[in-house]
């Protein structure tokens, strides 16, 4: 039988798929590194505590929001304050599907309509803008507004009025009771809680992480890129920028929409306080810390820095936000391009210095080694 | 050193930064268990900082006193008091830290009614007992949650009458525009028909507006008797100061400004002047528990030279350390169950908001508290004096929707329109 | 009353807070290509140096005999304590501006240790500046708190109050206030178009490379503007610290109004400012008198999206436009 | 992308053809009484230009003249104030930029302009990929690259190219959208005279092998005189002179528009 050959053949086309010069992690050794990373990933329940295995689900549902930014700014150029707009929309939806419709099938179909009623509502900003000749800055203050009105509204839906079927929308207090998520028919085979929810949050990012690799690598990514080095000449390549620009900030809605169920499915909870002033920009910190041209940066910052505040609120105290603010300035100050690829060059000139002997003293960091 | 290599080795996979960080924490494990382990979750930086740290400072006063009286049972009290800084999802991981981790035999948490919203699901989900001490719109009936603040009702039940006995019935309400305002606002029409008064206009403000002048000149259109102002947070303390500037001098009854944020301190006066706040405590209010040499303001003061204020929460998350004392204390064991059964038993105690002689009643049906509240008075100098007290039972709960936990175990909260609907 | 007197004064009030709110964003966003996202911690940082000067806090530093505030005359002690907070906050820009917007301070210890700058200067970097001051504001906040505590004692409000009949009034101070937004602009306009500075402020907005081989020293001219923008951001803490709650979370509430104001005005710091603050002071009362605050909020930000979209170069832009049809006509 | 193929859409050239009553099938580019506005500046005030298959056609004029302008209008980067412009018979006034690409007019911008951070051989996939994939994507992107003359420097990075070799990679992805008629402005601007003898040799051997249409803006008249059949001499937004290389070279007018213009400048 041929099918061997089929799947080397399908594993081969995949492995091409996810490398280019678009995303960064190439070598051997960056996939045994990856390998090592996802290994002590699956087995964290089994040498954790039970809080730091939940509270990790948390984060890893994050990295979807971080994610969904990495591939509208960092890869397209277009910087969005809009994603928790996106993310909250989302948690709201799947919350009044899954409330009203009882059973699995209530919150399954809750998912794919959250994602849907996210990826409309970015559709629909997304055209307004862009197709209205809304670009650079103008966006990002835009989406930010668009936060903001949204945040207002929502604060003052506690009455009865803000009541669709049996699922209030609270107000600033939010709407409580929104169910785990939970595959089957009738009775559900499989709720994800605890330690299921983590393994999901696992799987969503790592097919998140494989399938952005793959896109981003792809005709289609290369003119993401395009885009986000010079709009015009890609225009004048013969591109719809604007349709681009529209498809990817769609695609980013619904991928924060995925991470905003994720995250209410976490908290059995959501409210207006996702759509604060501090929770719109920490998605743009989490991408610009981590490097906002690579996809490994936004998870790893993301995870880093939730985890650190953490650390520091239990360990500090009140100067957790000052050090989270120093390490914040520290970081843009030194490294612009962000950690991950700050590390990244600073493991390639140890390396260099190694290959010279280690006697050179006067060799610089390479900067601009390759991206 | 084989463990300073592992890490350079996460560092160099990236994502596990947090692990190695983890992995730290889960090492330092929890306490003896000899001990009484309480959680105390209150905010001590961000935006609630200014009224979480009185419940904070208080919380560690009680657990102090009860130390150095010999603890609970023989026990000591250990207590953990990370910074939730006033944000909810840090709040839902530090409460799930206190109870995996730590096994707390009870937690205190929060300041916000979101706060509660946010951690509720899982504190039921673990059926841990939970104290919730901030003066809250009512009606949470749920059998793992003992919200020992005075509910919307109480406060708003004992001001309210009192100025339309002054002024007249009719009123003008202005309140944040959120849950505790809202349900607040219907709580005072609610009052306003059993005291025979009426509600001639009634306006809501974003919590994040601090210009009022027009709301003052709407206010000044509709002229009424009195206002009622449930204004929340620190953008909304900015009405005082504008409406005394604009020359609106109206007489104001309040639930929120004053017992918790201290305004009449922090303000130049005459912005509080003819300002009338229902509350169960405020550290001026004249009990001799509260004011005598060695009461519960010197021995907060004590211990807290810099403390700026002793509000109503402080004495709430007070007293109820106390009262969970008592519970341990009748039930023989710190068993989550067997103390709230004990807390169900009718517990009281002698709480510095009661005069001499009178203590304060855990209702057991209800888990909320027959508050002993007062009408408190700020006059053009923000010198602050009672003028009117009493005893007021939490009725909605227990007599309007028929909570009983001592016989039923439920988890939700009750709103003004479960009131309509009872009333028929 | 007629309702037309009463949306009137009702106006003055909004205008006032979005003009003062926006000029120092506004120029620190328009010379320099910076996106100052601490710019409400800056007017936080006006507000505590006002509030503490007024309230005899200078007399307890350790180089000050007296308290300078408090031997003045009652009369001038508030305008007093406001220079201070205008001057602490400019000296706190100029601060910022070297270690952080520059990164002049880190590259000249930087040069003489390792022998390189680490540093890329902040202008024109519009993203990374916001990361940047997002910390700056984080930082500042907290650090506030630990210093000074959950909050001030405040500052009475000065002037009394202005009936204008039927049993309505304002207080008068706010009327004032309006009077004082219209000034720093006209003041601005002067500046701008009358000195030195201000010539080469506008030579290097409109070409900073040019700006540079006509001999302008553009770190000079961004070192001054981002001192004036803090100075301003001061004016406006000093200005509103007898009207609001002093703490260390006040920023944030100035903050949108600033960003929603820059963006609807557009490139130029005064026409837009000026206009911006006229609609949406206009669009506030409006909906505020007839609906209620909520009302007067939400139709802000929504007019605010309607003109980032159908107009986004800004209201100046129109402006220009308007202009250049009449140059043309006549 | 979905649209991968649809650069030559058959639906378009029928179009095109019903509308070509009335015009000359020959002329590939028309404007029509093309205005353009910036608030009170009139940059192009009523130009009808005209432009044959096959033609290559220098654009010539002093500073502020226009000539960019004009260009922009007829990318479709600027929309005009007034007027119409008509490629291959079909009236694309209203088309954003990539649509009239997609019918066969291509763009090399003032200032070299190419993907920096990307190699060469990844800029010049970028065009290629909307047109052909597989085994033809790659012949495609050989012969550009050799047509570029930059098969040598394939995988450097575009940052590192010189001045004069960004300007050719620039043409040479210009030149692989397959055009039907290629604008070049200013291509030899701060180019050696051997980058300039290179690029006009690059433009005639386009114009003749493949038969492109071009128009050149450009200040250097003797390039002009190499590589043009026909000059169009704007001045102050109008066209002012239209004519042989010879006939404009010796008119005394625009010389003394032109040395006045120069003088200005």
């Amino acid at each position: 039988m041929a099918t061997d050959a089929d799947s080397a053949g399908v594993l081969g086309r995949f492995v091409d798929a996810i490398h280019g010069p678009n995303t960064m992690g190439e070598s051997r050794r960056f996939w045994a590194a990856f390998g090592v990373v996802a290994l002590l990933m699956v087995t964290f329940p089994l040498y954790m505590l039970e809080s730091a295995v939940t509270n990790m689900s948390q984060y890893l549902a994050l990295t979807l929001l971080a994610l969904s930014l990495a591939v509208v700014w960092g890869f397209t150029g277009v910087l969005s304050f809009g994603q928790v707009a996106f993310f909250a929309v989302a948690g709201y939806t799947y919350g009044i599907v899954g409330i009203n419709v009882a059973g699995p099938l209530g919150t399954m179909a809750g998912l794919f309509v959250a994602v849907g009623v996210a990826a409309l509502f970015a559709a629909v900003l997304g055209y307004f803008m862009f197709y209205g000749g809304v670009s650079d800055v103008y966006v990002t203050i835009m989406t930010l507004v668009v936060v903001l009105v949204l945040k207002t509204f929502l604060d003052q839906t506690a009455g009865d009025k803000w009541t669709i079927g049996e699922a209030a929308l609270g107000g600033f207090n939010g709407m409580p009771g929104i169910p785990d998520l939970a595959l089957g028919i009738g009775e559900p085979f499989l709720v994800f809680d605890d330690f299921t929810l983590f393994y999901a949050a696992l799987l969503a990012l790592l097919v998140t992480y494989l399938g952005l690799r793959a896109l981003l690598n792809s005709d289609y990514g290369r003119v993401m890129v395009a885009i986000r080095e010079d709009e015009d000449r890609t225009e004048m390549l013969g591109y719809d920028v604007k349709r681009v620009k529209l498809t990817v900030f769609t695609f980013g809605g619904a991928l924060a929409g995925l991470s905003g169920v994720l995250y209410v499915t976490y908290f059995n909870y959501i409210s207006p306080s996702e759509l604060s002033l501090t929770a719109a920009s920490l998605p743009v910190i989490w991408v610009a810390v981590g490097g906002r041209k690579t996809l490994l940066g936004p998870i790893v910052a993301t995870v880093a820095i939730e985890r650190l505040g953490l650390f520091l609120s239990v360990n500090v105290g009140d100067w957790a936000f000052v050090i989270n603010g120093l390490l914040l300035l520290v970081i843009v100050l030194l490294l612009p391009e962000g950690l991950v690829p700050g590390l990244r060059d600073l493991v390639s000139w140890i390396g260099d210095r190694r290959d010279e002997g280690g006697t050179d003293d006067t060799t610089e960091p390479s900067g601009e080694v390759i991206e | 050193m084989t463990k300073r290599v592992d890490r350079r080795k996460f560092l160099a996979g990236g994502a596990s930064i947090a692990t190695a960080g983890l992995a730290g924490c889960a090492l330092m494990g929890g306490g003896s268990s000899d001990t009484i382990k309480l959680g105390i979750l209150e905010d001590q930086s961000g935006n609630f900082a200014l009224v979480g740290s009185p419940k904070h400072k208080a919380s560690l006063l009680a657990i102090e006193e009860i130390n150095n009286d010999g603890g609970i049972n023989g026990q000591q009290i250990e207590y953990y008091d990370p910074d939730p800084q006033s944000s909810n999802d840090r709040y839902l991981e530090l409460t799930r830290r206190m109870v995996q981790q730590r096994d707390v035999d009870a937690l205190w948490a929060g300041y916000s009614s979101a706060t509660r919203e946010t951690i509720r699901p899982y504190i039921d989900q673990q059926d841990q007992l939970y104290f919730y001490t901030t003066q809250y719109e009512g009606g949470v009936c749920d059998k793992n949650v003992f919200a020992v603040g005075p509910t919307a009702r109480q406060q708003l039940g004992s001001v309210l009458p009192y100025l339309v006995e002054e002024y007249g019935p009719r009123i003008y309400t202005i309140a944040a525009d959120y849950n505790f305002g809202q349900l607040s606002a219907d709580w005072v029409k609610v009052l306003a028909d059993e005291n025979d008064a009426e509600v001639i206009g009634e306006e809501f403000i974003p919590l994040s507006n601090s210009q009022f002048s027009s709301t003052i000149n709407r206010i000044q259109d509709a002229d009424p008797d009195f206002v009622m102002s449930m204004l929340v947070g620190q953008n909304h303390t900015s009405f005082y100061e504008q409406k005394a500037s604009a020359g609106l001098d109206i007489p104001i009854g309040t639930s929120t400004a004053m017992a918790q944020g201290y305004e009449h301190l922090r303000l130049d006066p005459p912005a509080m002047a003819n300002i009338y706040a229902g509350v169960n405590y405020m550290q001026e209010i004249p009990t001799n528990r509260n004011t005598r040499d060695g009461g519960f303001v010197d021995r907060y003061y004590d211990m807290w030279p810099d403390a700026p204020y002793l509000n109503e929460e402080a004495e709430n998350n007070y007293f109820s350390i106390y009262m969970y004392k008592r519970a341990v204390e009748q039930a023989g064991t710190t068993d989550q169950e067997e103390v709230k059964a004990a807390l169900e038993s009718g517990i009281t105690y002698p709480a510095p908001e009661a005069p001499d002689g009178e203590e304060i009643k855990l209702v057991p049906e209800t888990h909320h508290v027959n508050h002993h509240m007062w009408v408190m008075r700020a006059d053009e100098n923000h010198n602050v004096e009672a003028v009117d007290d009493r005893v007021i039972d939490e009725t909605f709960l227990k007599d309007t929707v028929g909570c009983d936990l001592t016989s039923k175990d439920e988890e939700k909260q009750y709103t003004p329109q479960d009131y309509y609907e009872e009333a028929g | 009353m007629a309702p037309g007197v009463d949306l009137l004064v009702q106006f003055f009030p909004s205008f006032a807070k979005i003009v003062l709110a926006a000029t120092g964003l506004a120029i620190i966003f328009g010379i320099m290509g910076v996106i100052n996202l601490a710019h409400g911690e800056f007017i936080m940082v006006g507000a505590y140096a006002t509030t503490l000067a007024y309230n005899g806090a200078l007399g307890a530093l350790p180089l000050v005999p007296v308290d300078p505030i408090g031997v003045l005359p009652g009369a001038v002690q508030l305008p007093a304590a406001m220079l201070t907070g205008v001057l602490v906050t400019a000296l706190f820009g100029l601060v910022v501006e070297r270690t952080v917007i520059s990164g002049a301070v880190p590259n000249w210890i930087a040069e003489r240790t390792i022998g390189r700058p680490v540093v890329k200067p902040m202008y024109d970097r519009l993203l990374d500046s916001m990361v940047a001051t997002w910390g700056i504001s984080l930082i500042m906040v907290q650090l506030v708190r630990n210093l000074y505590g959950n909050s001030l004692n405040g500052i009475g409000i000065p002037f009394g109050q202005f009936s204008y009949g039927n049993g309505l009034s304002i207080s008068t101070y706010k009327l004032v206030l309006a009077g004082v937004a219209a000034l720093v602009l006209l003041l601005l306009y002067v500046v701008f178009v009358r000195t030195d500075y201000g010539m080469r402020a506008r030579a290097t907005i409109q070409n900073e490379g040019m700006a540079k081989s006509l001999g302008v020293d553009t770190e000079r001219t961004y070192m001054a503007t981002f001192a004036l923008g803090s100075g301003l951001a001061g004016l406006t803490g000093a200005l509103y610290a007898p009207l609001q709650t002093i703490v260390p979370g006040m920023g944030g509430g100035f903050l949108v109004e600033a960003f929603v104001a820059v963006v609807v005005g557009g490139a130029s710091v005064v026409v837009g400012t000026l206009l911006a603050g006229g609609l949406l002071g206009f669009v506030y009362a409006l909906f505020a008198n007839v609906w209620g605050t909520f009302a007067g909020r939400i139709m802000l930000l929504v007019v605010a999206i309607l003109v980032i979209r159908f107009v986004p170069q800004g209201l100046s832009s129109l402006v220009e436009r308007i202009r250049d049809r009449w140059a043309e006509v006549s | 992308m979905s649209d991968t193929a649809d650069g030559m859409d058959p639906a378009v050239k029928q179009t095109s053809a019903e509308l070509a009553t009335g015009v000359d099938t020959d002329t590939i580019l028309k404007t029509e009484g093309i205005t353009k506005r910036f608030g009170g500046l009139t940059a192009i005030d009523d130009v009808d230009f005209d432009v044959e298959a096959g033609e290559l056609r220098c654009l010539i004029g002093p500073n502020g003249a226009g000539k960019s302008t004009l260009l922009n209008l007829i990318t479709g980067a600027l929309s005009p104030s007034e007027g119409e412009v008509y490629f291959r018979g079909h009236d694309i006034t209203e088309m954003d930029p990539h649509e009239r690409i997609r019918r066969g007019l291509s763009i090399k911008f003032q200032v070299p302009s190419v993907y920096e951070d990307l190699t060469v051989r990844e800029n010049v996939r970028l065009p290629i990929q909307r047109l052909a994939s597989g085994a033809e994507r790659d012949e495609r992107m050989a012969d550009a690259l050799a047509a570029a003359g930059l098969s040598a420097k394939a995988d450097v990075a575009a940052s590192a190219l010189s001045h004069g070799e960004q300007q050719q990679l620039e043409i040479g992805m210009a030149a692989s959208l397959d055009p039907d008629l290629l604008l070049l402005d200013e291509p030899v601007a701060g180019l050696s005279v051997d980058e300039r003898a290179e690029i006009a040799e690059r433009i005639t051997q386009l114009n003749e092998e493949r038969s492109i249409a071009f128009v050149v803006i450009e200040h250097d008249t003797d390039f002009v005189a190499e590589i043009a059949d026909h000059v169009t001499v704007l001045h102050q937004g109008e066209t002012f002179r239209e004519g042989s290389i010879e006939e404009i070279e010796t008119d005394p007018e625009v010389q003394r528009i032109y040395l006045g213009g120069e003088t200005d400048a």
